[in-house]
């Protein structure tokens, strides 16, 4: 009844959102969904906590949900994105759905 | 002549200003206040649309013809000032390229809300100004952010070739900063008040105009808050940036005054083009240099344009630029 | 009698319409510019607000009487063009019960925003209306819903029977779209104003009238926006549709037309209920087919309503309509 | 002297209390309208602003020293309510330490709500009140909340001695609680009010002052929504709260009025120090009191404040409190 | 000091909430979390983006935290919607909690 | 090229936030996300559905990827602040990062 997944979790500044939803989708992904208006605290300080910059100083969640071959491709192209300079938050979970074609 | 302490003081007595300074103290005093990005995102919609379209019907009272030498000055600015900016940055800041192109290119670039408080200061000692220069805002916005952009491409180049850095297309960043929020807002409206002229305005009126001064104020509050929070990030990168948050302005507005008279405009209109010069960006370079330059500093241009200059233009600036606007204006006569 | 080109003119230079194009070229750019969802549901509880009080303030001043024919005569033509669509959808169209129903319902039922730019209109041109006028988007908003959900079931007994599907409840779908946001707000603001009247009118004048006008021209560079992107989504579902967007709602304003002229109303109350008749919906009705006929395409009934019919209205619909009730009034006398 | 009846249809036909009512019925039908989170926000920094602002305008014309009787005798009210509120709910009531504090200090603070309602009223019946009582709420927010502090510590330390619970500073509370939101943007734009005057209100009088009804209304129905919804949960925790919610007020503008006498005030703002006195607070202690006294259950102190206290003092409070003004200053000439 | 619990996730259109929050307490699930105003893209194409007509095209992702009975229940109802048209996109998670009692 | 963490999700009040952020940063985590403007239904009825008094009733979600010994730091003091009388909902997930050292 149910199928394995990944769920993949990227944290990232508003302005690199196009950059992201590129990659997943030349990954492969079929699908993402977007987090608003988050904010919080890392290694580089309080972020998105003020409005009014919020294209620039607001985070955001991307979520894909994936077969692990997608999954595999989406990861190496963040790495790549790390090492220009984009600051991301990664993180993977598995997960179970009902229909496997449904995520590729 | 008025006397300059008092205009200081008509100045620092405005809402605009003191709400700035609630926002300033609020972030000292770690005091709760949160303006939710939605609210800061109406309020900033608002007033890009109400000035944009301020000026796109006052450029249709005074006709295309009498803007043009202003618009083509102002432009000129716009491609001037990140250059020498640049190379400042450069040798005497000894900054990196793409930090200095970043810094460079918001200091081109204009703040809209530095200018609405000078517009207002005007109005509050009943200086009249060319009412086209609402228009200006949207112009200027642009040129100064591809220039630096170029400054950055070509130091790169010109330095360690192994760059594994994506080469930036300027036509992709061009467009997209064209195509941000705050300058399809202000040409937008500006297109719509140019159609629709002064018939059209009288039925927005109360909305676009009389409510104006109020929501700047409440905006106000909000970038106190937000200038006292870069203003700290400054502080670890050093002192050289506050010097330059301080002096470059006046040089940007001296340049601008003395375009502003070259072009023959009121003391007003001339007080104006200097401030806009004088202003540095705070949302679209930002963005804009994010994306593109992402390996530069954000607290360093964020600090020096929202931090330093933002605050030093709203409470000492803006009389500063009238005075200098009105010595120049009477040196010509 | 007005010449027919200058009258076009005088609407697509309105603020209000030219906005609507900014919204419209802002998608057509690509530009990045998004309203946060929290701004438009303040603007759009601000407007249905308004336009509900204004409208109870307006029957309170005009006498309940005085104002039932009309009433009638509106719910009347919110009964009648769900059926008649659904058939021509079916028919002409070859679209499933689902669809058509859904699609029918739309055009039954109104554009709130459709209604304040014909009014905007007129009072450009100044020509007086029935205030109580106001109060009919909130009465002709549901009725048709609850007809063409009542076509759906009917044409889906008569056809397949071993439907998987449950049931549709009607009565709580009709409980559904009558206690829906925009319902509730028209009608209670309707209430609100008929109680307090018009003294109660003055102590928010300046609120509910007097800025009205710039709220909405911003309300209109978002409804732009929409209205683009559900047209893309459109062209992929066939040229039908889209003939049905622009003669359907010619053809239901003739029809609002004669009832207003038949209910005794001025040429603005014929053009304003005409301008009813021909608007479809894009809140209420949306919600309800999404929820009580999942399997209908929202693609279509969002692409023909906001891709087509609002933008028709708004740019050509609203001086035809205006033209049609001087000439059906003319006839009478 | 007015009749009653008529004051009290004067106050329910306002489209303020009238908004209220309609957020009381939305929920009472299970409509679905929510005010987004950003919208109630943008609405009440805006009437938190206007009010400090106005009040602060108000002191500047009125001058510092002809206020300070009137600020010491509310301060005054603010440390005399809570005290007897507390003890009456611990031996009449029967409550907990923890749950009586967190009431006591609700009436003990105010109502902005209730107050703006209370000012509409006054001017809707052209009764004028010293402007400077604007200031007041910001003022009267914060000591009663710190004084019901101080009695839950107290009644612990005299019970039970092995509390796990970790002991609240005072210190950080008062802090916590000056520094919020409310009380922060009250002082803060009175301050700015103050020194800017009645020039810098000139230049935002639009915002600030006309349209202020018209937010204030929308507002209402959103705080009839939010009331509704507490009054429920009430419900479940016995009658002697709802007993609690009504008496408490009126005995508490009694009180005030008698202050406002002694002071020396006119009729209005004998009423509105009334009313201060008689309204319970719905932001700043229920945040307070959350974090401060965790155990002390939020059903109960928001049912009586908001659930009940509220919609009483709108709907009958309000004319009630006028009229005792009246009778009080009557008696002393 | 950790008991195994399920997490399912459900985004779907604004519209539906109720619906979904309905199942989810008939199959016996003590509580969920509403994750407003997301956005994302996937089979349908894009949705959520552009607010005015919030109620019909924003997402919302409903959370549920349950034992593993409930989550069979909850995803048999699921799977029903989603034959009746209601698109749904649904995934599980394995995680832990500390107060057992408090997930049924 | 996988590391595995732990996620912790705390869903509560927003007045507790400072306090839940404090607790975090004690125990050693190196960043957390906030997720705003959230609500829903558990044993203390709905919650947060309603804006105006949005400090008060409206719940947040703070979400923390730390490594094993943060996590097990985090979720003692979490405990505690449960027996305090501050409603906590608290969950746990296994996930794997790229980056090891970012998070602590
Ligand atoms: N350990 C963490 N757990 C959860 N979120 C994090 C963590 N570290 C960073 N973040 C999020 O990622 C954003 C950027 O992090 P940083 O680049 O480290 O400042 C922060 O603002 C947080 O929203
Ligand atoms: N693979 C995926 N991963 C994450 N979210 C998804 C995925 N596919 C769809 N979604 C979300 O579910 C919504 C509806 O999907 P769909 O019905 O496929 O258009 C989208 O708008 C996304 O928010
Ligand atoms: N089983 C659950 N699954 C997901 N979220 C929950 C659950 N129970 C409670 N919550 C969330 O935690 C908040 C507080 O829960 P409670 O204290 O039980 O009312 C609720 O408003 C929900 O947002
Ligand atoms: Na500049
Ligand atoms: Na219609
Ligand atoms: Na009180």
């Amino acid at each position: 009844m149910f199928f394995d997944k990944k769920r993949i979790s990227i944290i990232v500044e508003e302005v690199y959102r196009d950059e992201v939803v590129k990659l997943l989708e030349e990954s492969g992904a079929s699908g993402f969904t977007v987090y608003k208006d988050i904010y919080g605290k890392g290694k580089s300080g309080v972020r998105g906590k003020y409005g009014g910059l919020s294209e620039i100083s607001s985070n955001i969640e991307i979520v894909s949900i994936t077969g692990p071959e997608v999954a595999d491709r989406s990861l190496r192209g963040l790495t790549t994105l790390i090492n220009k300079g984009v600051v991301l938050i990664v993180h993977m979970t598995d997960v179970k759905v009902i229909r496997n074609e449904y995520f590729n | 002549m008025e006397n300059m302490i008092d205009l200081a003081l008509v100045n620092l007595t405005s809402p605009v200003v003191l709400f700035f300074g609630l926002g300033l103290l609020i972030v000292l005093l770690k005091a709760k206040v949160e303006f939710p990005g939605a609210v800061s995102d109406f309020i900033s919609i608002y007033l890009l649309t109400a000035i944009g379209f301020k000026g796109g019907v006052a450029i249709a009272e005074a006709g295309l013809n009498s803007v043009i030498v202003t618009v083509l000055g102002s432009i000129l600015l716009g491609l001037l000032i990140p250059v020498y900016s640049f190379y400042l940055l450069r040798r005497l800041g000894g900054l990196k390229p793409d930090d200095a192109a970043a810094i460079a290119g918001h200091y081109g670039s204009i703040s809209v809300v530095t200018f609405m408080a000078a517009a207002a200061f005007l109005s509050s000692i009943q200086v009249e100004y060319e009412g086209y220069i609402n228009g200006l805002p949207a112009i200027m916005e642009t040129p100064a952010i591809i220039v630096a952009l170029i400054l950055a491409t070509l130091a790169k180049n010109h330095g360690s070739s192994g760059s594994s850095q994506k080469e930036i297309s300027l036509g992709q960043v061009a467009k997209q900063v064209l195509l941000s929020k705050s300058v399809v807002l202000l040409l937008g409206a500006m297109a719509v008040g140019y159609i629709t002229g002064p018939k059209g305005m009288d039925t927005v009126k109360f909305f676009y105009k009389d409510i104006f001064m109020g929501m700047l104020s409440m905006f106000m509050l909000e970038m106190g808050i937000i200038a006292a929070s870069k203003i700290r990030e400054l502080k670890k990168s050093g002192i050289f940036l506050m010097f330059f948050g301080i002096i470059t302005p006046v040089f940007n507005a001296l340049l601008g005054i003395l375009t502003g008279v070259f072009a023959g405009l009121s003391v007003g209109g001339t007080t104006l083009l200097g401030v806009l010069a004088a202003s540095s960006s705070y949302i679209v370079a930002p963005a804009a240099m994010r994306v593109s330059l992402p390996k530069a500093n954000p607290a360093l241009y964020l600090g020096a344009s929202v931090g330093v200059t933002l605050p030093f233009n709203l409470i000492f600036g803006i009389p500063i630029y009238y005075h200098m606007a009105i010595y120049f204006i009477n040196l010509l006569e």
